[in-house]
């Protein structure tokens, strides 16, 4: 029995350990760039789909269906990202005789507009974020779209219909500034998803995000799990997740799960999924969207439920009914925190930074687990996610949870390139994390109020360190006849002679 | 071994002896402090050095030397963070940090992308940090924000073009 | 606040990990040949103890006293092995006015000797192996000897009153060879541990080894874990752990915490020690012994309670009470399982392979957990015991455990050294082991019926690839000119040439 | 390129050839049978093999070549195990395993250790497997067994002795 894992990174090498834990043959494919990969070189098979960019390779339909056939799998798991929120992509596989590890592609197409989900999500009685209850006219005048805001209030998002992942939106403060959001919303929508349909959201303050996973299988059974909080982001993407949130009442963890379990009823919900909520000041919540897929921050729910949500999503695949303990599924044991590492500078604003890694430790040890899509020589490519790799860190309390957590990224090591490391290091010694919820705007407003100041601020002894430690390197490579005081002199020629040579 | 090391700006005069080749003892001077030092190289990148002095005595510190491509220019990573390093004193690590808020400033495209957004026009005053331009890439949006308080005087791209790391995109003074 | 760790690989690193996590400066020691060992990289700072000998340096409570006041740490705390059960190091660590992470002199010195502690255990109501109830009279006549061994029944060990770990006992099969085997482990005990005092007790057939970890905190409060089970042993040394045991009832598992608190309780037992119990096929089980400090494989308990045994170690010893759930430490969360990656060679009869680790890339991902003392470019010397890392597999049940440790053993990469993965690679693929417990003869039993078979066997294709991997290899490192017919006759030359210089 | 290499006592007559050295293709010829293959070299030691042939096809391999310090020997990893390897036909590791039991045959300590105990005699008849000394290393007792049905010609050691890597400790014939 095959699987073909249509993806790349950690998230393939995540699907390929549940395959080798079930005993499928899991069979990857690559683009120009991934060759050398780690999730090519985890794989039993691998197959070549065409050039670096997405589009012409990890987008592209036809030739993932090409590999299934050749390959002759039984099912294609799509992970999360590029085609897995792609209705045509489920129907195609399935058409093609083969296993989708994923709801049905009417599913996908129902919460993946997000007019239509809000939609779903009313008729099911959940309360959704104040906005238009329909896409916006394209042809709607100014003064009727000022009306429509106006009834919504200000500040509010315009956003695309078709958005995702943080594109495809724009906050709105004031009046003024409403038409040319729109106009830009639809042109950025057009281009980016080939859909400009637009719809407003009144734009809550000091919100929490926190989501429910559900898994539904074929025979009608929809399970919740207990929630996970999402707050930390940057550019509306998350850094940071933990489970459960801080300071949340049986009561609404209950009403959360019961509102998730509720909505994935109503479409059929079969497989993972993930319905997000916004959570206000009162603790009233809000429906956003749904993912129709496996989500990054999983590993989350796995670590405080003891569910294996990718095996999971196999047994359903499979048809098999969910045998999971309702109880243990809404029940946290302990807390679990996860700390995305990117390829990204914190102290540049969170600006991607690829290339290639020279050296990386991953931090391992009592309650620490790395899921991880590189190793020392992999190169990050400028034509995906920037993501290298999630910790997550598991404690008996939220307490124990984040000291882990500050050991594990202590003990990160990657150098050759700008990771969110450092961002992790200042997190878990912050006050206003460490003693409880924080809202969305955490980030932003950090970024605002340090001005620019590096996370990680060195200290004159380090700085010293620093120093020795360059000194001692050009030391060692002046080579072995370095110091006697003749060969600090050729030394500095040498090193006169070479810079002579480059001027 | 005498070399004029730059880190963040400041320039220190450190001085490396090794007094016995036999031993893996080491003096490091820097700016006239003596450090007293056990140092093992671990492997080409990599030294494990235990300081012999000091308080608390006896710290133990694992130091990761990655050669930047540039002559002389190391990234030193500790525990604390990372560290950029001019070695021998006449590589300068661009302009002092005062510098960099005045004159004429280049904002460069940090990676491969495409640019989505141009927010400024040529003649625009800008305060610090106001965004300029938002390049795509690595399925992000990125907005590119000025390096100090000024006026553009030059936008280089438009919308949708690609662009290449280091291409410049905006001129402020 | 600084801890001093009293050892060193990979239980010296767990310790630091806990003292990180509990915002503790952690204090290394180091003998000669682990100057660069990780230990003393991981440590804030590491001070030597002497040559390599372990009697030179990790076993000199002389210098480690010396290391605790110059470095003055609040605790010491012994690990395993070395020191960790020396009743005059933990005396000498509190005389010296600071805190010894362990139980008192006294109980190790009690529970240490093996005949008092089963004196102990008797006078707890706890059935031990039977065995002579005193040490042989060292004036005893060959007679009454023969008499003494009678009442017991054969077979039956010879056991040093010292012994531990596998040394310092010799199986007597027939009233013939008894006298003679007295006398050997007579004089191996003297010169192992100082202490020619031996007993006899009985060998039990077809017997599982499972014990029972308990905590004691300093207000008499003493708390007993779900069991492990640690029937996979050569040379009397556990390889494989488990917890909990296969096909262990409730009733059992109570009985025998109950068993081992009282034994606890009976000598005011503080900290962390494990009381070691065989069972019979009938689920009859005897004690043992008790080892009086931290567990090797105390991390599959860590594993299904979630409890941190490590920092339960130094609340206890700050003398603060323990604050367990009795019902979560006596049951399991699932299941776990550990295999200790060692040095040494399994398919000859697991001799040691110290050397040089050349790569080493330890598995990660869901469930398994790694706790190594060795990086790559480690050297593992000859010095000590041979342990590079413990890996761990936590499952919702035995089969997702049993799944996720094959997964994770397939993973782990370590080259330069043979090491007992090969091992697991095989018994994570034993009908025998899949199906339920085996007792202590497995390895013994299987080396056997093997008869010298590799654990691993080649397959004819994998035979063919290894070919062309060396045949690659031989061509990449001829160099650039390769792959022209030109250049292939001057490779020739080339090694005709360096094979004549060699002769 | 052509090379003999043997394993597990058995030769086998390798060609490798890389059509163009612009492409990751090759084509390895192992006894006469034809694999096409693309080949990374990761790092010095480490190959990513994907068969472009085969069934089924396209299996992805990890290969991590280690060099003993004998020339032309190199220990193979595979997900499958480790083999030792003897490139170019003239080095032979040693006998082939069927004159492993025949003829006279040293045992040798495999690690540095002490000689705690001496099992046997010379004259003494033993079987395979048999226990000939105990040495203890690493905070272990090692047993080593007989390679072969035979008599005890030598011992080499006694029982307290220090003996090193490689030493011979007891003779068999």
């Amino acid at each position: 029995m095959k699987v073909l894992v249509a993806n790349r990174g950690e998230i393939a090498v995540r699907i390929m350990r549940a395959c080798r834990e079930l005993g499928f043959r899991a069979v990857a494919v690559y683009s120009e760039c991934d060759r050398s990969a780690p999730h090519v070189r985890y794989a039993d098979e691998a197959y070549p789909i065409g050039p670096s960019e997405p589009r012409d390779s990890y987008l592209r339909i036809d030739r993932l269906l090409d590999v299934a056939e050749r390959a002759d799998v039984w099912a294609v798991h799509p992970g999360y990202g590029f085609l897995a929120e792609n209705a045509e992509f489920a129907r195609a596989v399935r058409a093609a005789g083969r296993t989708f590890v994923g709801p049905s592609a009417e599913a996908i197409e129902l919460m993946g507009g997000k007019v239509t989900a809000r939609a779903v999500a009313r008729a099911a009685g959940v309360p959704v974020v104040p906005g238009t209850d329909a896409p916006l006219d394209p042809g709607l005048s100014d003064e009727a779209l000022s009306a429509s805001a106006g009834a919504i209030g200000y500040p509010l998002f315009v956003k695309a219909v078709a958005g995702g992942g943080g594109k495809g939106m724009r906050v709105v403060h004031e009046p003024s500034a409403l038409v040319a959001a729109v106009a830009a919303v639809r042109s950025e929508a057009g281009s980016a998803f080939g859909d400009q349909t637009v719809y407003l959201e009144r734009r809550l303050a000091a919100t929490r995000h926190i989501e429910i996973q559900v898994l539904g299988d074929a025979h009608g059974t929809v399970v919740p799990f207990v929630e996970r909080e999402c707050s930390i982001q940057r550019r509306h993407q998350k850094v940071v997740e933990e489970s459960p949130a801080a300071e949340m009442p049986l009561e609404r963890r209950r009403a959360m799960a019961e509102a998730a379990a509720s909505i994935a009823r109503a479409v059929g919900y079969t497989n993972a999924g993930t319905i997000e909520f916004l959570v206000d000041e009162t603790g009233a919540f809000y429906f956003l969207e749904m993912n129709t897929r496996l989500q990054v921050e999983h590993g989350v729910t796995e670590a405080v439920t003891g569910i294996d949500l990718v095996q999971a999503q196999f047994t359903i695949a499979r048809g098999v009914p969910l045998d999971i303990d309702p109880v243990r599924a809404l029940t946290p044991n302990g807390h679990a925190i996860e700390c995305r590492v990117y390829a990204e500078d914190p102290d540049a604003s969170f600006l991607p930074s690829p290339g290639r890694i020279h050296e990386l430790r991953a931090p391992s040890g009592p309650g620490v687990r790395d899921d991880s899509g590189a190793v020392a020589g992999s190169e990050v490519p400028v034509f995906y996610d920037p993501l290298i790799s999630k910790v997550v860190a598991w404690g008996i309390d939220r307490a124990q949870a984040m000291a882990r957590m500050r050991r594990a990224v202590d003990e990160y090591e990657i150098h050759g390139i700008k990771t969110t490391i450092p961002f992790f290091r200042w997190l878990l010694r912050n006050e206003a994390f460490a003693s409880g919820p924080v809202d969305t705007t955490f980030i932003d407003a950090t970024l605002a109020a340090r001005g620019g100041r590096p996370f990680v601020e060195p200290s004159p002894e380090a700085e010293e360190l620093a120093a020795i430690g360059a000194a001692l390197y050009a030391f060692f490579e002046a080579g072995p006849g370095e110091g006697t005081s003749s060969a600090s002199v050729s030394a500095w020629r040498q090193a006169a002679r070479a810079d002579s040579l480059r001027a | 071994m005498r070399l004029k090391i730059e880190i963040g700006g400041r320039v220190r005069t450190v001085a490396v002896e090794r007094p016995s080749a036999a031993s893996d003892r080491f003096v490091v001077t820097v700016d006239g402090s003596r450090h007293d030092l056990d140092v093992r190289r671990l492997d080409r990148a990599t030294l494990s050095v235990i300081r012999l002095d000091g308080s608390p005595a006896r710290t133990s510190h694992e130091l990761t030397i990655v050669e930047t491509g540039l002559r002389g220019r190391y990234d030193v990573q500790l525990r604390e963070g990372v560290f950029r390093t001019a070695v021998d004193g006449r590589l300068r690590l661009g302009p002092p940090a005062e510098r960099l808020r005045t004159g004429r400033q280049v904002v460069t495209a940090p990676m491969p992308g495409r640019v989505v957004r141009v927010l400024v026009a040529p003649g625009d005053e800008v305060d610090q940090r106001q965004e300029l331009v938002v390049v795509e890439a690595m399925k992000m949006e990125n907005a590119l924000g000025s390096p100090k308080a000024g006026r553009v005087v030059e936008v280089a791209v438009r919308e949708g073009m690609t662009v290449d790391a280091g291409q410049m995109l905006v001129a402020i003074e």
